[in-house]
């Protein structure tokens, strides 16, 4: 049977891997050779659930909407990280690597961030731990971003600007790598998604599976079986969305559905669908599908989301991809807004704009009666505020 | 045997300088090698640009982006190379990222080298081991020398293993940092060139990353076999021009 | 003994009550008729706890807050409400009024907002249930908390402008009072503290009191015993300090702090200090303490936080207050302010202004290494940002 | 007898007129009280401003700011009133919200009721329960009349309580809404008015609230003893000045 999973080098199928300079070989080294001793100790364990619990919130609710499932005449639940401290799935994670960078004995955080999501969470976490904080943030996104960048400065976080290339989230995380190179004995990069040179993509999706192992728990409960039809979730990176997926990978009765944003429409010229638009190559040390010219050098993507602006996908999503397993669908701004709307007046729940992307599969597949869908509600809509109201005209 | 061997078995003090292709000019590139065969250098490292080289500082990037902007492509890059050999005979290699090179088609970019007069190349971002699985038969096959980086955090077992890899020189990265030119090297960096030497590696050392004096190329020059300059020389060519790339080599060389 | 709860006339000694013109009477009437035997019918307390585990997130964390600990050398508790959908403890007194509200059969919803927050937990909870909904919300406020309304417009909510008197929470509430009176039939009220005429303070509070019941079985799990020395909340109107104090109320072994906004001091003449600059008398409907002019004219309340900027408190309150029963504590905008940040970056949570008040005790009061302090930690500081951004320069 | 008691003994299509003493302007309580009583209305019913009247519509809401703005207190209508009795004899009530009431204190504000003549009350959020609890031993001792309202939505039960504790006349709030003028009343209300008139009260009742043209009026009086005009009347003496008091009654009478 295929195995969905990252195997023993680092790869799902053909993609992964850890394409690094040589500069970062120790701190990759490091990472790979302890990520799984340390992140399976007991030890760590313990810390991270009591942190997840008392800190974060979980478990998140598994709430059927009941508004949405009688209007599309199935059975909706959605996974709700929006509930997350923070407001959204990111700080999973964030939890689980300032632990780790503790234990391996760090004393410096740095992370990237595009929307301010990650370098919320990131700055959060160090607050808690009382670790210094650097977050690299395009130069353009700081600008469009405002309310984030000030909860990361009220957290004592340092934001520095990223003023090359296109000044956004892939120019950010060059600059996070280029300090990372700069500073590798006493600092830990804390990647935001499922992407970058093996471990990350694992880690990652490690921290976020609690998403999937609650929901498999809560349904079972609800239910009275822990296997829904269908999980679905937006894909940036990816991480919301492995998360969520983790536990069924290999269980072929669940079907994966990853939304892409489409932008302004996959031919546009302006959009993130890169299991559409991209080829397989290089991205931040990791071999997936990416965005890019002919001559291999990357694109900027569009989307009106900031957190699904970005010109890959982890490896183990271009592997859902190209082994079919997973079921790709790319949503357009529009009809994103429209959706964020909609969720916001059914079911009194206003999404993050990525999250919004989501929910609108439920006009693109049919559903039958008896199917149990799961949606991740990866974060709320408050840092897209003033994107839905000059949208709305509200 | 490639040119890169027979310079280190000639010559000492060797200095090796990088520029990006496309940059200031499009057509920059003959020019540029021109200038640095007249100068007297003893090696040339060209440059393929790249949207997002992450282990490169602001000096590179920024050429990287303007040569893009320019209307450089890998296509172009051969195109301009095939003039290489008439205009000079000392080593010439290509650095750049995996990517590129990847979509262009590893083999067919290495065949293309080969036929420009291309003696090896540096992929900061393909590491050792993958290539040594992968590729290592493709740059046999067309007789291209491949050099690897190690830095003041490479444990000995692996830099064993980069030697056994490299053929050419090893590119010994003088700190913790991405490119850049400084003015001197601290006695960290001192111990550390000290110690990679007591190693006896099979190839020898180039060191690079933060040299672009006199001081900091004679200090590299003591330790190893020479030294690679980048940055100091971009922002040279960028604010005087190409035309004077002489005096850029000497006031380092002196 | 004494007790603190209401007595079967609606009072807490001197004060409650529901000075309320006849024309509300029949809604009040049918609300006290009816109100315990709804709210305590299993068919109610069903549907109740489930929302507010599916829907709302609970319970919510009883988080120790270890570095804040370390740094005051005794130990912090957090009670969570900020992870509350929606963002503060609000939500959990209209999730109840909303189940009630439908069962009275009640078709629309009105309600009063001064920040924004409990027009967003309203609006919410209609959205929720499909019920209309209609928030009346100061002209000024309006205009100062635009994040907030567009949150209620994103919801499906009607925001009308309360255009009388000082153009803010009161006037915004004699709005709704106005409303209520004009569509006595089919619409409910929903008030957002314990304010008001009886049995909105006694409802509210036991709605809210979920805050305290939780407390007390996590403490138990935490620390071998479900008594906190000192439970400390900000009182706006009350219904954060309220739902935190009410399993408490009568055990005079657990001190209790209600923290009040002192404004730029409380006597600057801009304050909302209620027990020290008010005194008994009559808003909406409430025997309570109020600020007053000599003449009985309510005065208007000045605090940085919007929800803490309300000329009355709550008849529990007043009675803590004239019965020595509660310790009150008025804090001013700077500390505030400097509490907010201060938390923000030693424990990664950035609290509302309101509840960045309560924390400022810290400095005002001495504790021992063993006692046991329990904050209600009411929201997030998300709301508050551009607040936070211009004081602190950010 | 009570001046509120006798004029229903002795009149029928009783106009009641309120307005809000300090508006328009400060003093001008005892100038319109003497427009109205050369006016021949029957009754007066003075408005002691209020910060937060929850019960009234804008116009009322309005002119009690700005009295209010005006410099208007409690202390200083009773100064005022000092002069009613030599300008009129017909019957005053004074309406006011509990709060500033009970913060003159309720026994002085009732004592100094009788002192400068006042014939009544209406506290619009003091409830009958309350008011028979702790308050009518005051009113009793001071001969103050104290009036209540009802709605459509009150029940018979309440009714009669209500009927029990007023002494004067009833007031029949006209539907479900605050204060202020509408153009005619609609069939349900004409059903709740004969229903109210069926249940043979032992007060006379005066209908209010809506009402502010001849049609409104004489509607109200085929109901009931007859009508309190408030909004309209301000608003109109708003707009032509108290001086123009005696058109406006006119007017609506006929
Ligand atoms: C709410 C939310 N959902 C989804 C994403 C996309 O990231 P990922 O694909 O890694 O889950 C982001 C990124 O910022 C986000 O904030
Ligand atoms: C976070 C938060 N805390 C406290 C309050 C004050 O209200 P109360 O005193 O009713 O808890 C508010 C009011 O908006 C609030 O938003």
């Amino acid at each position: 049977m295929e195995n969905f999973n990252i195997n023993k080098d680092g790869f799902y199928g053909d993609f992964g891997g850890a394409f690094i300079p040589e500069m970062l070989q120790p701190n990759i080294d490091e990472l790979q050779k302890n990520y799984l001793k340390i992140t399976e100790s007991t030890d760590f364990k313990k810390e991270f659930n009591k942190l997840l619990t008392d800190y974060v919130g979980r478990p998140t609710p598994l709430y059927f909407a009941k508004r949405l499932s009688n209007k599309y005449k199935t059975k909706i639940y959605l996974k709700r990280e929006d509930l997350c401290h923070t407001g959204a799935h990111k700080i999973n994670n964030t939890i689980g690597q300032i632990i780790l960078a503790k234990k391996l004995g760090k004393k410096r955080i740095i992370a990237e961030t595009g929307a301010g999501q990650h370098g919320v969470a990131t700055a959060t976490v160090c607050a808690l731990m009382g670790i210094e904080c650097v977050v690299y943030m395009g130069e353009i996104d700081i600008s469009r971003q405002a309310p984030n960048v000030a909860r990361m400065k009220m957290l004592g976080a340092k934001v520095r600007s990223a003023t090359s290339g296109s000044r956004t989230l892939k120019d950010a995380t060059n600059e996070a790598i280029r300090d990372w190179i700069a500073n590798p004995i006493d600092t830990h990069y804390i990647i935001g998604s499922v992407v970058g040179p093996h471990p990350y993509p694992d880690m990652v999706a490690r921290f976020q599976s609690v998403i999937g192992y609650e929901t498999k728990k809560q349904l079972l409960e609800m239910e009275q079986t822990d296997k829904p039809t269908h999980v679905i979730a937006c894909v940036g990176g990816g991480s919301n969305a492995a998360g969520l997926f983790y536990p069924f990978l290999n269980d072929l009765d669940v079907e994966i559905v990853c939304v892409e944003a489409a932008g302004k429409g996959v031919n546009s010229g302006e959009s993130a669908a890169t299991s559409i638009l991209g080829t397989e190559g290089i991205i931040h040390g990791s071999k997936t599908l990416l965005m890019q010219t002919q001559d291999g050098q990357i694109t900027e993507p569009y989307s009106i989301s900031a957190g699904l602006d970005y010109p890959g996908i982890g490896p183990m999503h271009a592997n859902l991809f190209k082994s079919n397993r997973g079921k790709f669908i790319s949503i357009d701004d529009d009809d994103a807004m429209k959706w964020g709307l909609m969720l916001s007046q059914i079911e009194g729940i206003i999404p993050a704009i990525e999250t919004s992307h989501a929910f609108a599969v439920l006009e693109k597949m049919d559903f039958n009666r008896d199917d149990i869908i799961i949606f991740n509600c990866s974060g709320r809509g408050d840092k897209d505020l003033d994107t839905y109201i000059n949208y709305f005209k509200l | 045997m490639n040119r890169i061997n027979q310079v280190f078995k000639n010559s000492k003090d060797i200095l090796s300088i990088y520029f990006t292709s496309g940059f200031p000019k499009l057509d920059d590139t003959l020019e540029i090698i021109k200038e640095l065969d007249n100068s007297n250098v003893q090696m040339i490292e060209i440059g393929l640009p790249f949207s997002d080289p992450l282990a490169d500082g602001p000096t590179i990037q920024k050429s990287s982006e303007i040569a893009l902007k320019n209307g450089m492509t890998t296509d172009l890059l051969f195109k301009q190379l095939n003039g290489l050999r008439a205009i000079t005979d000392i080593p010439v290699v290509i650095m750049g990222y995996f990517n590129p090179i990847l979509q262009y088609g590893f083999e067919k970019f290495c065949r293309r080298c080969k036929n420009v007069g291309i003696d090896g190349l540096i992929v900061p971002d393909l590491p050792v081991e993958i290539y040594q699985k992968d590729y290592i038969k493709i740059t046999e096959k067309f007789g291209l020398n491949m050099m690897f980086l190690i830095t003041p955090q490479t444990s000995n077992e692996r830099i064993y293993k980069i030697d056994k890899f490299s053929n050419g020189f090893i590119y010994m990265v003088s700190s913790y940092s991405v490119t850049g030119a400084k003015n001197s090297f601290d006695e960290y960096q001192i111990d550390y060139f000290k110690r990679i030497n007591k190693m006896k590696l099979s190839n020898p050392l180039l060191i690079g990353f933060g040299i672009g004096n006199n001081n900091t190329y004679k200090t590299a020059c003591k330790y190893s076999s020479g030294a690679i300059i980048g940055s100091a020389f971009i922002k040279h060519i960028k604010r005087n021009g190409v035309k004077s790339t002489k005096d850029f080599i000497s006031e380092i060389t002196e």
